[in-house]
């Protein structure tokens, strides 16, 4: 049996991997893919973890994480749809109403 | 070299290029393709962790149902490609140092300062078999459970109205 | 005690009731929206007699006390402490009585954003109440700057003209005072291990020359709010720049948390302190009733007036309290109520006639009186009132902090006292000036002016009388008969003066 | 202390004392509440009703007092009781406040009955009929704080009474007080009113600071108390004692017109005339005279005191009696010579002669509302001769009529109108002259008999006061007689007075009653008999005054007789003969030259103190109001100074390019300063999301490696 340690490094590059996704591209929908490489990640530490204690609990939770990045993407993907009709781009740094 | 770390660091090699893959592409059809390959690679290590129902969830809904519907996402508003010019300059750079300083820091911690977590022992029968699973879930985690189907039935209206063609003459 | 049903949560926190339903209803039904915002007001003040009720006027100390562990981080002892004595339930009482008529009176002067309006005022009573039964110097600390909000906003969006400048300068102005006081509410919170003005009280021992920094730095804020003289540059500004409702409010209240600022915490917390300084308030405070008086005077602009007026006013207020013996103090919060309900009917009156001149300009009035009799019989009564005339309640408080101020051993000279009382000649000279102005002489300028829009000046209406009924009672009530008032709070303030004189036998 | 003592015998009608109060309020909550339906008639009959209600309670409490010869203390409530301060609604009952309210009551009344028919006119004179209910209503407003004023049991409810009269007066000096005294447009009655009550408050002010004294010395102000206990304060502190008295001074210089106070008085003939004959001659102003020989056992205890109290009421006697002289307003006349009156009256309480200056008081009660209302008579009689007179004038077109540009502002109290009114007013005329020689002090007229008491007092007690006082009792009875001779005799000098007509039955029957005690008035304390000595010393007894009882003086009754009679003949010789019209200057001025133009002038005493006291003070006002206060505190110190410090140093402390517009405002400037710090944090916030996201980043990065180091 492998030490979980190296599930969760793994997972820690993945995650990493994934905000760096988030930090570097413009494109909204690889950043959403990014997140969802981050929920990725954090959902391997978690099962990595129920086997070091034999709890189901971790695997649980993936099942819900699951639940709800399905529920994040139908919303998330119609707000890019929403925002494509409006500004006919996907570009993130177009999206900055926001500037003081 | 256990085969069993044989196929780790084969699978993991895999993963991280894929994920990589995905980062660096230009075209989003490409980071969608990718993606799914290293959801698959993770399913794999479920599997090896002892989660089988969660592996096979995983390959139905996130590299099955959820890329699907990026892909359809991407083909519809056909915004595969963005020009690359970044706009802010010193962000990419600081990003990745800071990304590569994460990685340190967490692999430090893993191996140097805690202590190595190692799971000797050999999993009960029947360890996160659908049945397991489907006990747990509906005995322990029966409310969370009935409450995420409310999530998922806002998340449908959700998207319903913000996708809805708004009448122009308001 | 239960903290839901207790009658002091419930009149505080109850028009949040009525924030809540005003939320519901659609901003363009503005009649809902009044009559919401008033029957809330009116079932606080429906509690507030309730509280009344409940209250023992023989005990001296808290009651109704509610204490709950509240903020208890980092060695810090904070908690929600809420009680009531004979020196804040007038002024609650106060509250909720100005409320529902400040409401009422904005009936048809408010037409824009009725909604915010009437929200921003329940918020606004919100904060005054906690302000006033507040026992937890933190918890007073946040309702005092909570009301700065409300207010802020009511000037800002329903002033006048030059509104923004007022409001700014209101907020900032009282911001900056408060911010000293919370030096001094941390350093005593600190050192002193508790936030509970009775436990502080009851601890003592904080050292003479300590007491009067901290006695200054609790000045600096209520010597804004009242505002003593020289701080009281804001006043005009705001009243002037204030929606009516606001300056009745602004003056029959607000004001109000400045003097009872020092009766609550200064006096009581620092009494060596408030001995040793007292002449040199009661200096202030004289030097505030004859310049308030003389500047109200060469005023052009009728609101004005009535500002400096209450800088001439509190002066009594000050002067009473800090004569430290029970005639001073006990005329001093019964002349808080009693400016409370002059000078918050003459905003009324100024704000009833400028609703049909949109003038404030001394000059263009005359004659006012013989167009309508009735508004010109009730303004020269809240005019008597104010420029205390025997009979009506202002001579009742004003004598009695002079006599209070007269033998005070505590500010130690008949002269201030003697003074100040040449401030009750300068208050006749321009209530009279300004009743003479308004409402006698020949016509006026305006009435001509008005009479070219349509019809003439108007008497006052149904509404309107009955917004100010009330007040006239109370005129007349603590004028002839103001033993039940001072029977309320007689024995918090001879417990008071106890504990000062104690103090200042201490001192030598 | 103040419980109303048992009564053990007689007739007792005490309980009745509030009622002194109770009637006028009930007549005028009445009067305001129904009086919109009534007819003026009805109005006047109940307010009528209520004064002569509040008559008759005063002589039932005076039948009472038979029997209780020291008085008696009704509680009513207990008003104001902090710590050693208690005070009371109570009611004091002895002779000398019982005299007080037969005489408000008793001459109110008739006034009241006059002033139906007097008010009926004048508001149809001016056009405003509606104005009638508020007169009685503000007139029995009157009676009741008078009541409280004489009733009262202590030195506060005195002052509430006080200052409530003093309201009264107020709002019935300005009764007209959108027009001058002769029905123009005009300030000129609202500021006579306004006057009024700010002369008054300074005097009230001596008031207040003597109460304070009092209180403080003896821990009460209760009359009992405080004169039991004032002969231990004046062994102990004289100092305190004169100085309660001399601030007492001051306020009855106020109330009773006395110098330095004075000027408000004669203004105050801008009310109605039986205005000015109840509250500013026969009640009111007399309330001074009332407080010092109320406070008769304090002043008794400082000689001082006493001696300055006598020498401010001679100087006012003749100052005022001098100017009377000079005045050609019928009323004016009146005015003057009530405060001449009134400085008698002052004089005799002030030298210890209190029976003297009450009996005075109660008297010229009776004569100078008489004079007054045959004066307003007078007056109504040439206001419908000018109207009539108008009438005729417009039937015979523009005629070149002499004065047809003065009859535009025609001044029906002006004497120089008058003449030979005593064929078309013939009543009024033997009215005036029954209370001219009352006031003049001819045998036997009531007058003459308090007055030379208060001569004879004056020879005993104070020689320089008596020559004070004697000289104007000679000033008294030439400007009677120059009033007479001007109004009643020679020939109309305008045609108003040629058509003049005499009044109805409703204003000349309440006179023809004040005319009866004018004459007989004399009978209340007749030489050798003194029933109202008596009367007012079961009063005095109590606090055990030596009072000075004063002999009848022949020889000063003789003198004063002498020199009256001598006035009016040389008030004959000069106005007698020959009429006085505008056209010519006023035969005495020839005689006395410059002497007279000073009093013509009121010796300038309202210019002075207009010059000394009322600019200074609108100066210092508008120059702290509009130069300290606006433009130094409040534009340059905090809009300038605080505002423009905290720009600089925020501009020099944040950066330089931080700009500078409107920043006008010491909060303005922290609100502006604010902003530029919003300003330049604000180029953090870029709106790039992936900005944020890169700063939660660090964030992380940053902890987690804090984390590890620790």
């Amino acid at each position: 049996m492998l030490p979980v340690s190296y599930y969760v490094g793994l997972s820690a590059i993945l995650f990493t991997i994934g905000a760096l996704g988030v930090l570097i591209r413009r494109n909204a929908i690889i950043i959403f893919m990014s997140i969802e490489l981050m929920l990725n990640a954090a959902n391997l530490a978690f099962v990595a973890f129920a086997r070091a204690h034999e709890s189901l609990s971790g695997q649980i939770f993936v099942f819900f994480v699951i639940t709800v990045a399905a529920a994040e993407v139908a919303v998330g993907l119609a707000l890019i749809v929403a925002i494509f009709r409006n500004k006919q781009s996907i570009d993130v740094d177009q999206m900055s109403n926001l500037k003081g | 070299m256990t085969p069993e770390l044989i196929t780790f660091i084969f699978l993991a090699l895999i993963s991280v290029a894929s994920a990589l893959g995905m980062l660096f592409s230009r075209n989003a059809v490409y980071s969608a393709v990718y993606l799914i390959i290293n959801f698959i690679t993770v399913a794999v290590f479920y599997l090896m962790l002892g989660g089988a129902f969660i592996a096979v969830s995983q390959v139905a809904v996130y590299a099955g149902a959820i890329m699907v519907l990026f892909l359809f996402v991407i083909m519809l508003l056909g915004a595969e490609k963005l020009g690359n010019n970044e706009t802010l300059g010193w962000q990419r750079p600081l990003a990745i140092i800071l990304g590569l300083g994460l990685i340190v820091e967490i692999l430090y911690i893993l191996f140097f300062q805690a202590n190595e977590i190692i799971a000797v022992k050999d999993l009960p029968e029947g360890f996160g078999s659908p049945a397991s699973i489907g006990t747990t879930l509906f005995q322990e985690y029966l409310l969370p459970f009935e409450v995420t189907s409310i999530l998922l039935l806002v998340a449908m209206v959700g998207a319903i109205i913000l996708t809805r063609q708004e009448k122009k003459n308001v | 005690m239960n903290p839901v049903l207790n009658p002091l949560t419930l009149v505080t926190f109850f028009p949040l009731l009525g924030v809540l339903a005003l939320f519901f209803i659609q901003s363009d039904r503005k009649n809902t929206l009044r009559w919401t915002a008033l029957i809330t007001s009116l079932i606080t003040f429906g509690i507030s007699m309730w509280l009344l009720a409940e209250f023992n006027a023989k005990d001296p100390e808290l009651q109704m006390v509610i204490n709950l562990p509240w903020i208890q981080v980092a060695g810090w002892n904070i908690s929600f402490y809420m009680g009531v004595d004979g020196l804040s339930i007038l002024l609650v009482l106060l509250t909720t009585f100005l409320t529902p008529i400040s409401i009422l009176s904005t009936w048809t002067a408010i037409e824009e954003r009725v909604k915010d309006f009437m929200l921003f005022f329940l918020l606004l009573e919100v904060g005054m109440l906690g302000v006033f039964l507040a026992q937890d110097l933190f918890l007073f600390y946040v309702f005092w700057e909570f009301t700065l909000v409300p207010m802020y906003f009511l000037i800002g969006i329903w002033g006048g003209p030059n509104r923004m400048y007022a409001a700014v300068k209101f907020f900032l102005y009282t911001m900056a005072g408060s911010l000293l006081m919370l030096l001094a509410i941390l350093w005593l919170g600190i050192y002193q291990d508790t936030f509970a003005v009775p436990e502080l009280i009851a601890k003592g021992g904080i050292p003479a020359n300590i007491q009067i920094w901290l006695f200054l730095a609790f000045a600096a804020a209520f010597a804004i709010k009242v505002p003593m003289w020289p701080l009281h540059s804001w006043l005009p500004d705001a009243h002037v720049e204030a929606p009516t409702a606001g300056s009745v409010i602004l003056a029959g209240v607000l004001l109000k948390m400045g003097t009872y600022g020092f009766v609550r915490f200064n006096i009581p917390l620092f009494p060596a302190a408030a001995v040793k300084l007292a002449p040199w308030m009661a200096l202030l405070a004289v030097i505030g009733i004859i310049y308030g008086a003389a500047v109200s005077y060469a005023q052009k602009d009728i609101k004005k007036l009535v500002a400096y007026s209450s800088v001439s006013h509190l002066g009594f207020v000050m002067l009473g309290l800090f004569a430290l013996n029970p005639q001073g103090i006990q005329g001093g919060i019964l002349q808080m109520i009693n400016h409370g309900l002059s000078t918050g009917a003459l905003f009324l009156l100024v704000g009833m006639i400028y609703e049909q001149t949109h003038t404030r300009d001394f000059d263009v009035y005359g004659g006012l009186w013989k167009l309508t009799p009735v508004f010109g019989t009730l303004s020269l009564i809240v005019v008597l009132s104010s420029m205390g005339l025997p009979g009506l309640n202002g001579f009742v408080g004003e004598f009695t902090i002079l006599l209070g101020a007269f033998g005070s051993d505590a500010i130690g000279s008949p002269w201030y006292a003697g003074l100040a009382a040449i401030g009750v000649i300068l208050a006749a000279v321009y209530m009279l000036y300004m009743f003479q102005k308004m409402f006698l002489g020949p016509e006026g300028s305006v009435v001509e002016e008005v009479k070219k829009h349509g019809h003439g000046i108007k008497d006052l209406n149904l509404r309107e009388i009955v917004t100010l009924v009330p007040i006239l009672i109370l005129i007349f009530w603590i004028g002839l008969y103001p033993k039940p008032f001072f029977a309320l709070m007689a024995p918090t303030v001879d417990k008071l003066v106890a504990a000062v004189q104690a103090a200042a036998v201490a001192m030598h | 202390m103040l419980l109303s003592e048992v009564v053990t015998s007689g007739p007792d009608f005490f309980y009745l004392a509030p009622w002194l109060v109770f009637f006028p309020v009930i007549g005028l909550l009445i009067n305001i509440i129904f009086g919109g339906r009534f007819s003026e008639k009805v109005i006047g009959t109940v307010a009528s009703t209520a004064s002569g209600l509040t008559f008759v309670v005063a002589v039932l409490l005076a039948l009472s007092l038979r029997a209780h010869h020291e008085g008696v203390t009704i509680l009513l409530a207990e008003w104001i009781a902090i710590g050693e301060l208690q005070l009371d609604w109570a009611f004091r009952v002895d002779t000398l406040s019982v005299t007080m309210m037969m005489v408000v009551g008793g001459v109110g009344t008739l006034i009241h009955i006059y002033a139906i028919g007097y008010m009926h006119e004048d508001v149809r004179f001016k056009n405003d009929p509606g104005r009638f209910r508020r007169f009685f209503v503000f007139l029995n407003l009157f009676i009741a704080a008078m009541m409280i004023l004489v009733s009262g049991d202590n030195y506060l409810m005195l002052f509430v009474g006080w200052e409530g009269v003093g309201l009264c007066s107020f709002l019935l000096i300005g009764f007209w007080y959108e027009m001058d005294t002769l029905a123009r447009a005009s300030t000129d009655n609202a500021m006579a009113a306004k006057k009024a009550f700010i002369t008054n408050r300074v005097g009230d002010f001596g008031f207040l600071i003597a109460g304070m004294i009092m209180f403080w010395a003896f821990k009460s102000v209760q009359f009992d108390t405080v004169f039991e206990a004032a002969h231990h304060i004046a062994e102990l502190q004289p100092g305190i004692i004169i100085a309660i008295t001399l601030f007492m001074l001051l306020g009855v210089a106020g109330k009773s017109a006395q110098i330095p106070l004075f000027v408000w008085l004669p203004d105050a003939m801008a009310g109605p005339t039986p205005v000015s004959a109840l509250i500013h001659a026969a009640t009111m102003v007399t309330a001074g005279v009332y407080l010092v020989a109320r406070s008769a056992p304090l002043y008794m205890l400082v000689p001082q005191a006493q001696g300055i109290v006598a020498i401010v009421g001679g100087a006012t006697a003749l100052f005022a009696a001098t100017i009377a002289v000079g005045q050609y307003d019928i009323k004016k006349v009146l005015a003057y010579s009530t405060i001449s009156q009134l400085g008698f009256m002052v004089a005799a309480v002030g030298m210890g002669a209190f029976v003297a200056g009450m009996f005075h008081l109660v008297t010229h009660a009776f004569f100078k509302a008489l004079l007054f209302l045959s004066a307003g008579s007078v007056i109504l009689g040439v206001e419908r001769g000018h109207h009539h007179g108008h009438h005729d004038h417009d039937d015979h077109g523009h005629g070149d009529h002499h004065d047809d540009e003065k009859s535009e502002v025609f001044d029906p109290g002006d004497m120089r109108n008058m003449g030979g009114m005593r064929k078309s007013m013939p009543v009024t005329f033997w009215l005036y002259i029954i209370g001219s020689l009352a006031l003049a002090g001819i045998f036997p007229f009531a007058g003459f008999w308090s007055k030379d008491e208060i001569l004879a007092e004056a020879t005993a007690l104070n020689f320089t006061v008596y020559i004070l006082l004697a000289i104007a009792a000679f000033f008294t009875a030439f400007y009677m007689g120059r009033q007479i001779w001007m109004v009643f005799y020679g020939k109309p000098k305008h045609e108003a007075a040629e058509h003049a007509e005499e009044s109805p039955p409703i204003i000349t029957v309440p006179l023809m009653v004040l005319a009866a005690l004018s004459i007989l008035g004399g009978a209340l304390n007749l030489p050798g008999v003194g029933t109202f000595t008596h009367w007012l010393e079961m009063t005095y007894e109590k606090f055990d005054l030596h009072l000075h009882h004063g002999e009848f003086n022949l020889t000063v009754a003789i003198t004063s007789t002498v020199l009256a009679l001598l006035a009016i003949g040389i008030s004959w010789l000069i106005y007698g003969r020959k009429s006085v019209t505008f056209d010519q200057a006023d035969p005495l001025k020839r005689i006395l030259g410059p002497i007279f133009v000073g009093m013509e002038n009121k010796w300038w005493i309202d210019e002075l103190y207009w010059a000394v006291i009322l600019n200074p003070y609108i100066a210092i006002a508008k120059f702290t109001a509009d130069v300290i206060d606006w433009r130094f505190w409040h534009d340059w110190f905090h809009d300038k100074v605080i505002a423009g410090t905290f720009n600089w140093f925020s501009k020099t402390f944040l950066d330089s390019w931080i700009d500078q517009r409107g920043i006008d405002g010491f909060a303005n400037g922290l609100a502006a300063g604010t902003k530029e710090l919003a300003q330049r944090l604000s180029g953090i916030q870029t709106g790039f999301v992936r900005n944020y996201a890169l700063s939660v980043f660090v964030g992380v990065v940053v902890i987690l490696g804090y984390l590890i180091l620790q």
